[in-house]
């Protein structure tokens, strides 16, 4: 690592803090081109650019998975963490007691927080940890090759898994029921509106949920349907080679307005009904946000925007009154017990 | 009457649990200690609150031996349950003293019996208010056995005092208590045993503490900052006392606190938060016992390759599986030494008492910051949760050796130029830098996957290889580092004996034994894994060396065995496990399995012994 | 040009993952088995989906070498990434194709160079729609490839034909454009390497298959009931395996089923469930790799001590942690033979092969219900995922062997006088009756804590001492079911090599290169843990026992030190570990290490050797 | 085990399959004189009595905890699995394929099903695996001797473990929030209405979630409370003697009649709110459901009655479509597919 930093030359645009927009990138994407978790990757950048954060003081968490990829590839001054396959909550909570100045950003999948990860991502959720969690919702296992993870719906079949049997599990709803201070969904397809509920997220002190529905252009296209990567109805059968894996455009939708709904349709031909909460929606509401989900839910829509807040409550680290200074800053002094104490401990001992 | 057994016998109680009698229980045993006799005190619980029966025995022992004495000289039987058992178990010669409610036959004519009216004298201690005459009620045959073998009174005011943290009335009402049961006894009971307490002062400087206290007391001078647990006995209080003391020995004028204790929703979270914490600069830890250490099983592993510092204490208990939750055990090693899928190996610390579980507190600390690597610490349930007497703990003679840690400053100096994983000093430790540095090229990326010197995901063969062998050569480093091994040699000693953990004084009693047996041993307490060199030049300088420990596979031999193939045929297991604290007996009798004394005659040890568990050298000695 | 070298070398083709190019890849290689060439495929692939270098090597040996070569010959460049790379492997004298899309320096002249025109020939094939083009277009070097070097054209046919499932339409599409590249180079290229394929009938009547496919199939025959499962790489292909064959091969005219596979939210539930079901009564089983192996151990733990059958098929890659996922390994064996904390000892078995993955997929089954214990099985990726040829799998030779388990008629005729963990036969294993049985004594509890004989719950330490001690010896008779390991001796052998797993034709390929360099040598693979008497006679019989495997520690030496103390000094560990499949090359150094061939004089094994990734004896050898 | 079968004599009476109440007992218990957790014993023992359950016929699960030590107090003469801490649900769902006809009745803690055992009991809900899953909740961990667990109040303080800072998981919301199908709630000392939603639940294919209220007398007490384990306001200071555990009654409530409300005071001093669901509740609307739990939550009240089924989702194994034999009664011929099909696989080999 001899690279010396990049000087920020004149021409170049800068935020509040001095830096370009570049200086919040990360190491070019692995993923499949076309992935929607590119896209969040993305706005994770200009979200941080334009809110002005140091890079330096942002924490990055993932589990495993293709999402869980994606701390790589933005905030490159960033300490990041890739740990284990659903595993990202306890990492995060203990790592944000070192210095609770920094921001938590946490990327995980619908796999790692929803299935494996479900213990875990309750409770940080119950806990209010101060960190942005964004679950990059596929439907599927990504990285594994296409199996069904427990937000995929009802009836989908996929190629070697059969038909799924199960609900699917609503990352919001799921959050609200833990008491989750801020709840949003959003559509990878959607930059601006991924943009702006970043920027809430990382606004909001405590536990921020986004769950982005981010399609898998690779494995969450039903074999049989009309287009999956076979070619073409006229032949025999389709051929569904899940070694080739065709390159496309991320799926992008234009603006949808307040109240608005939109049928957009993924890389395998199904189609996913988006609606965007109108501005009359009041996001403190906790049974009314149940209500609206539970509707969203019998009716098959994905409803987008922010859909829970309540920002009044203390969050994690801060119910420990810990000092000013960082933890991972104090010294011996502040940390063991003067000499003398030694002898009344000792008496304390009987 | 026999002849005078004075400071040399043991004491059972067996009660029900949630009666409160370990009150009392403690008592006896603080009070023995304050006249300054050694002894030792177990408790034999059972793994539920309220209503089973349950044991505490107390071994007095003007030698020092602190061990389990398989022998029960005295027994008081409180619990109609366990009655009959309780009576058997009494060594013949013995002393039998039981609760005269209980109406069961008292068969024997070769002990001394003495019934005690404790519901009676109870109810005539009209201050103790009808709800706490249960609990109170164990007072008085405090008070009957202080005043038949010879209890200091006042010393039992004083632990008493002690344990109502110095508040008068609830010590009087108890005291009160004790006393009239000392004077009912001294009323009514002729002493026919030959049983006495005579005051000495081989306590004088010592205190009293269990392992779990001592442990988290340590780590509070080893100024632990984090702490992610999960409750499971007999971990549990390791952490509450870290909840008790942290806010007193860390306290501050703006009360503002320096440490956070949170109580995770598992273990997998225990160790992730503490993982979490020590990957951000903190000390962390956690503590846990068998089936949570199982649970922390993967995410050992990611702290062993991304090398990150977190210790671990595992309170060992029975397994496998959730097998004598309320047990001892020292059945863990085997798996703690290669945790985790793929290649690795821990370092582990091994204390062998209380004294050692305080040192080890801190010391654990500073190993993991300096290894960067998680560092397990095995207790067990006898050492953790039982009141042992104890050198008083030392404050830690070393700065805190925070490790390799690049500042801002620092980076500053080098240019930015630095790898996280890469090996400076040729050590194998490398350097890294905390979150919240702000300078822009501290940052790193962490992960479980494979990377190269400068943190960078890689899948290259010959990258993954070195890495691989870099971290090897860390686990050589860490033999530097480690807690040596304590040896005592007998010039002349025909055997070598290796030990490890709380098995400790009843090695030393054995040892005594089979000197008088006419067996001579040398003994090394091994401390810690990485074994350094020592262990290897011991086990070279013996013909035989018998490894003695509590568990049924003889896992210390079979670690040895791996790490000193060519020593291997010399190496002699003696390993033993019922859940019962290892004894003098068993580990005697193992001994002579493999090794005659030169003289032929082994002598019994004892004139009385009772046979309750397993004789262990039979079943539990392996070639 | 060089002498022809014929039916003796390798060839890697460095593609682009997510380009389809394994199907053309797996079509060289059928069609190469088909000639009756001995041949087998090694696809080293990224842990990620699309867009990163991927390889995949075919070593053709004449001899049956199915092992790794680490030398290359021949080397089919279409990915722009890895072209420098790529092109710097070619072993001198070598050969090198590449798709002259690609516009990078060809410096080396000590090669054969053959561009190739790939893109622009596929746009030629009409037939292909434009979205399959870059699809199709990797059949344009199998063509040119199989034109250069001899591959029967009609056996490319049979290959994509059995690959397309006998679909006519997209087996001529391939087909042609295969032709297309043979052309092509017919037309254009003029041979300058001396490598050449010439029909044998070394494969006659073989098949060919990988591990996992076997593994599944193996279970299917074995009677496979239940399989909770979680996806990882590389197990996940062995349950997909069975979700595809199971409804083939346990079709019914009634349409319904006779066994369940559920994919559980993760490993701990997937191992949890198959545990439930197999102390249901069902044959049950899991599979996974090493993070989720470790995520195992508390329930692996649970099935020892209640002693629930339950078969766990861990398909080894790299660890420690994530590791390197698409890699392979032998290193989870120590942690394995002693997962879980508490004393215990797995039955673990060690398939050498597809044959074997397919044999151990159903005696593993057969061994958990009469050993009523959880059993391993510890494949690994090279295994697993590569396509290897076998002997056709054969039919069991015995009939199920469901164990010791009594029906309602049995506990008639007991009057229902029977204890779960009774040991009526004095080999360690007990009855037990299945949940369902109407028999009004049937029932038992199954715990995790400590019980007695009848299932009971108890903390008594001689019967917990007893149960374990049981435990002990039913693992002594494990011995006597665990699949035999396989010897072969050479008369005069001066030295004996112990191997295991999927090292087996590296290891065969080694010991003749000894044999050429004067060292003769016997071998013993182990394929099953607990270690039976031959493995001791074995070790007892040679001066030297060199243990070959595949990860850092030496795991099976330690192993092997661990069970015969007095045999370990004759242990020598030869281990290397970087990801890569074993080679003949490093088993043959390691070996030599430590015993010298009579003769004294070394041959080097292949003049032509390219270094790629470390040579293991060096760093990896371990007295 | 050389107990012959007890025989019924002529005055005993006996259900319609002919067994007294006794044969569906277990062994005494263990637990505190007391606890809640005895009272829900009892009640499943008379509830599989009255609902002429063939013990044979029953499989009892369980975690780790004092809940978890139940299964030994009821149905002897019933298959038991006491498994790990919080899996209970996978064992149960593993074992339950073994033979479909039986019943499976479960019975879990709060720490053992809230905190360690989160995911897994979202799992076993989502998948509607049929099953009767009794949360024995107090609030507290009782076998390892009083440490909160995740269904503690917040603000309730422990002995050692200072004040719970967290909202407590809200068993029921939770199992709705993962379509359960069925949810109750209920009150240990309200012995007529466990027995009663324990039939209902025993009656319903499918995972039934009964979620019962039951105080833990030893440890969910306030140390600060008037009422804890002192003795007395008058003394310096509360005695808190842990080890000590006086035997006490089981708290037990009058009938409460539906749409009620009760106040109950339990050992410790602290008050319960309970109200009854009225008969205008309808149970089979998800989203009043939710939001009843809601409203409840806000207004600290224990709403205990059927919160919500829907009778008609297929249970786990039936999506399966599995054989009617029990699968643990198929014999060889029925698993090991016939000898001559091992030519044909092995052509298939290629
Ligand atoms: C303990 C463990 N089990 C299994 C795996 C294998 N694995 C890697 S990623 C993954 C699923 C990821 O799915 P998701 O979180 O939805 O991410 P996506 O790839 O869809 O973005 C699995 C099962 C693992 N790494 N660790
Ligand atoms: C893996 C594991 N961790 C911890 C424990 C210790 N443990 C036993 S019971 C229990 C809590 C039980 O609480 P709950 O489920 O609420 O049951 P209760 O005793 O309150 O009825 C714990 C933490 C254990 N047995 N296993
Ligand atoms: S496999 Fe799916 S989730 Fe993974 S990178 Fe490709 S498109 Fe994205
Ligand atoms: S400790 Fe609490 S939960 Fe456990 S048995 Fe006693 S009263 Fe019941
Ligand atoms: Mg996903
Ligand atoms: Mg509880």
């Amino acid at each position: 690592m001899t690279e010396t930093l990049p000087m920020a030359g004149p021409a170049v645009q800068v935020n509040a803090v001095g830096l370009a927009r570049k200086e919040y990138q990360g190491n070019p994407s692995t993923l499949c081109q076309g992935c929607g978790h590119n896209s969040i990757a993305n706005q994770i950048v200009t979200a941080c650019y334009e809110m002005n954060l140091i890079p330096e003081k942002v924490l990055k968490f993932s589990g495993i998975g293709c999402s869980s990829k994606s701390p790589t590839y933005f905030l490159n001054r960033s300490f990041g963490f890739n740990g284990l396959h659903g595993r990202m909550p306890s990492v995060a909570t203990g790592a944000l007691f070192a210095d609770t100045s920094m921001n938590g950003i946490g990327v995980s999948g619908d796999g790692d927080s929803a299935s494996i990860g479900m213990g875990q991502f309750k409770h940080v959720v119950r806990r209010n940890v101060d960190m942005v969690y964004i679950i990059e919702n596929n439907g599927v296992y990504g990285l594994t090759k296409g199996q069904f993870s427990a937000t995929a719906e009802v009836g989908l079949e996929l190629k070697k898994h059969g038909i799924n049997q199960y609900m699917p599990i609503d990352i919001c709803m799921e959050s609200i029921a833990s008491n989750a201070t801020f709840v949003a969904r959003s559509f990878a397809g959607d930059p601006k509106q991924v943009k702006e509920l970043l920027k809430a997220a990382i606004a909001h002190k405590g536990i921020s949920v986004l769950d982005i529905i981010s399609p898998c252009v690779t494995f969450n296209n039903e074999s049989n349907a009309y287009h999956s990567y076979s070619w073409g109805k006229d032949h025999e059968a389709p051929l569904h080679e899940l070694s080739f894996i065709p390159a496309r455009d991320e799926i992008m939708v234009e603006d949808i307005e307040p109240g608005g709904t939109m049928d957009v349709e993924l890389h395998d031909g199904s189609i996913i009904k988006i609606k965007k909460l109108g501005n009359d929606y009041n996001p403190t509401h906790r049974w009314e946000a149940l209500k609206m989900l539970e509707e969203a839910q019998r009716e098959n829509q994905l409803v987008t925007g922010l859909i829970y807040v309540e920002p009044a409550k203390p969050s994690f680290t801060e119910t420990y009154n810990l000092v000013d200074t960082p933890l991972n800053r104090l010294a011996e002094t502040d940390l063991r017990p003067a000499r003398e104490t030694i002898a009344e401990l000792n008496a304390m001992m009987f | 009457m026999n002849q005078k057994v004075v400071n040399d016998f043991s004491i059972t109680v067996g009660t029900v649990n949630g009666s409160g009698s370990s009150t009392a229980n403690n008592t006896i045993l603080r009070a023995i200690f304050k006249m300054g006799i050694p002894v030792s005190g177990k408790n034999l619980f059972p793994s539920n609150i309220q209503g089973q029966p349950t044991w505490y025995t107390i071994r007095v022992s003007k030698d020092g031996y602190l061990g389990r004495d398989e022998s029960q000289q005295i027994v008081v039987a409180i619990n109609p349950a366990s009655f009959a058992r309780d009576l058997a178990g009494v060594a013949p010669g013995g002393a039998f003293f039981y609760a005269d409610d209980i109406k069961q036959p008292v068969t024997r004519t070769d002990i001394a019996v003495y019934p005690m009216p404790v519901k009676q004298i109870i109810r005539e201690q009209t201050e103790v208010p009808s709800n706490l005459r249960d609990l109170v009620s164990n007072m008085v045959y405090v008070g009957v056995l202080a005043q038949m073998i010879g209890i200091d009174l006042e010393k039992i005011h004083a632990a008493l005092d002690f344990h109502f943290k110095h508040r008068e009335k609830p010590t009087m009402m108890n005291f009160n208590a004790v006393k009239a049961g000392a004077e009912w006894a001294k009323a009514n009971l002729t002493k026919t045993d030959p049983f006495a307490l005579e005051p000495m002062s081989k306590t004088d400087g010592m205190i009293m503490a269990d392992g779990n206290t001592a442990a988290a007391l340590g780590a509070i001078y080893g100024g632990v900052q984090f702490v992610g647990w999960y409750p499971i006995t007999p971990a549990t209080s390791l952490a509450e006392s870290l909840n008790d003391y942290l806010p007193k020995l860390r306290k501050r004028e703006d009360g503002k606190h320096t440490y956070a204790v949170v109580q995770a929703e598992d273990e997998l979270a225990a160790l992730g938060m503490s993982i979490g914490a020590g990957w951000g600069g903190l000390r962390a830890m956690t503590s846990t016992s068998g089936p949570g250490l199982s649970l922390m099983t993967e995410f050992a592993g990611l702290a062993y390759y991304a090398e990150i510092p977190v210790v671990i204490w595992d309170v060992q208990r029975i397994g496998p599986s959730t097998g004598l939750p309320t047990r001892t055990s020292q059945g863990d090693l085997t798996f703690t030494a290669h945790i985790g899928h793929g290649d690795s190996h821990s370092v582990i610390l091994l204390p062998g008492d209380v004294f050692e579980c305080f040192e080890f507190g801190w010391k654990a600390l500073d190993l993991a910051e300096r290894l960067q690597t998680p560092v397990f610490v095995l207790s067990d349930l006898d050492m953790g949760m039982n009141q042992w007497m104890s050198k008083p703990f030392e404050y830690p003679d070393t700065p805190m050796d925070r490790g390799k840690v690049l500042s801002e400053k620092d980076l500053e100096e080098l240019k930015g130029n630095w790898g996280r994983y890469l090996d400076k000093d040729g050590d194998g430790i490398t350097y890294r830098t905390l979150p919240g540095n702000q300078h822009p090229l501290s940052a790193y990326f962490t992960r479980g996957t494979g990377h190269d010197e400068y943190a960078k995901y890689t899948e290259e063969a010959n990258v993954f290889y070195r890495v691989m062998e870099r971290l090897k050569l860390k686990h050589e480093t860490a033999k530097d580092y480690v807690p040596a091994p304590i040896v005592h040699e007998t010039r002349g000693a025909e055997v070598g004996i290796l030990a490890y953990g709380s098995t400790e004084s009843a090695v030393e009693e054995a040892r005594d034994q089979l000197a008088a047996d006419g067996l001579k041993s040398s003994v090394m307490r091994v401390r810690a894994l990485p074994f350094s060199k020592t262990v290897e030049k011991f086990i070279q300088k013996y013909e035989q060396v018998i490894v003695v420990e509590m568990n049924r596979d003889g896992q210390m031999h079979q670690l040895l065995c791996m790490d000193f193939p060519t020593l291997a045929p010399k190496l002699k297991s003696v390993a033993f496990q019922d859940g019962m604290p290892a004894s003098a007996k068993w580990i005697r009798e193992g001994v002579l399995k493999f090794a005659k004394p030169a003289k032929k005659k082994v002598a019994p040890t004892k004139k009385i012994t009772v046979k309750k568990s397993k004789t262990p050298a039979k079943k539990g000695a392996k070639k």
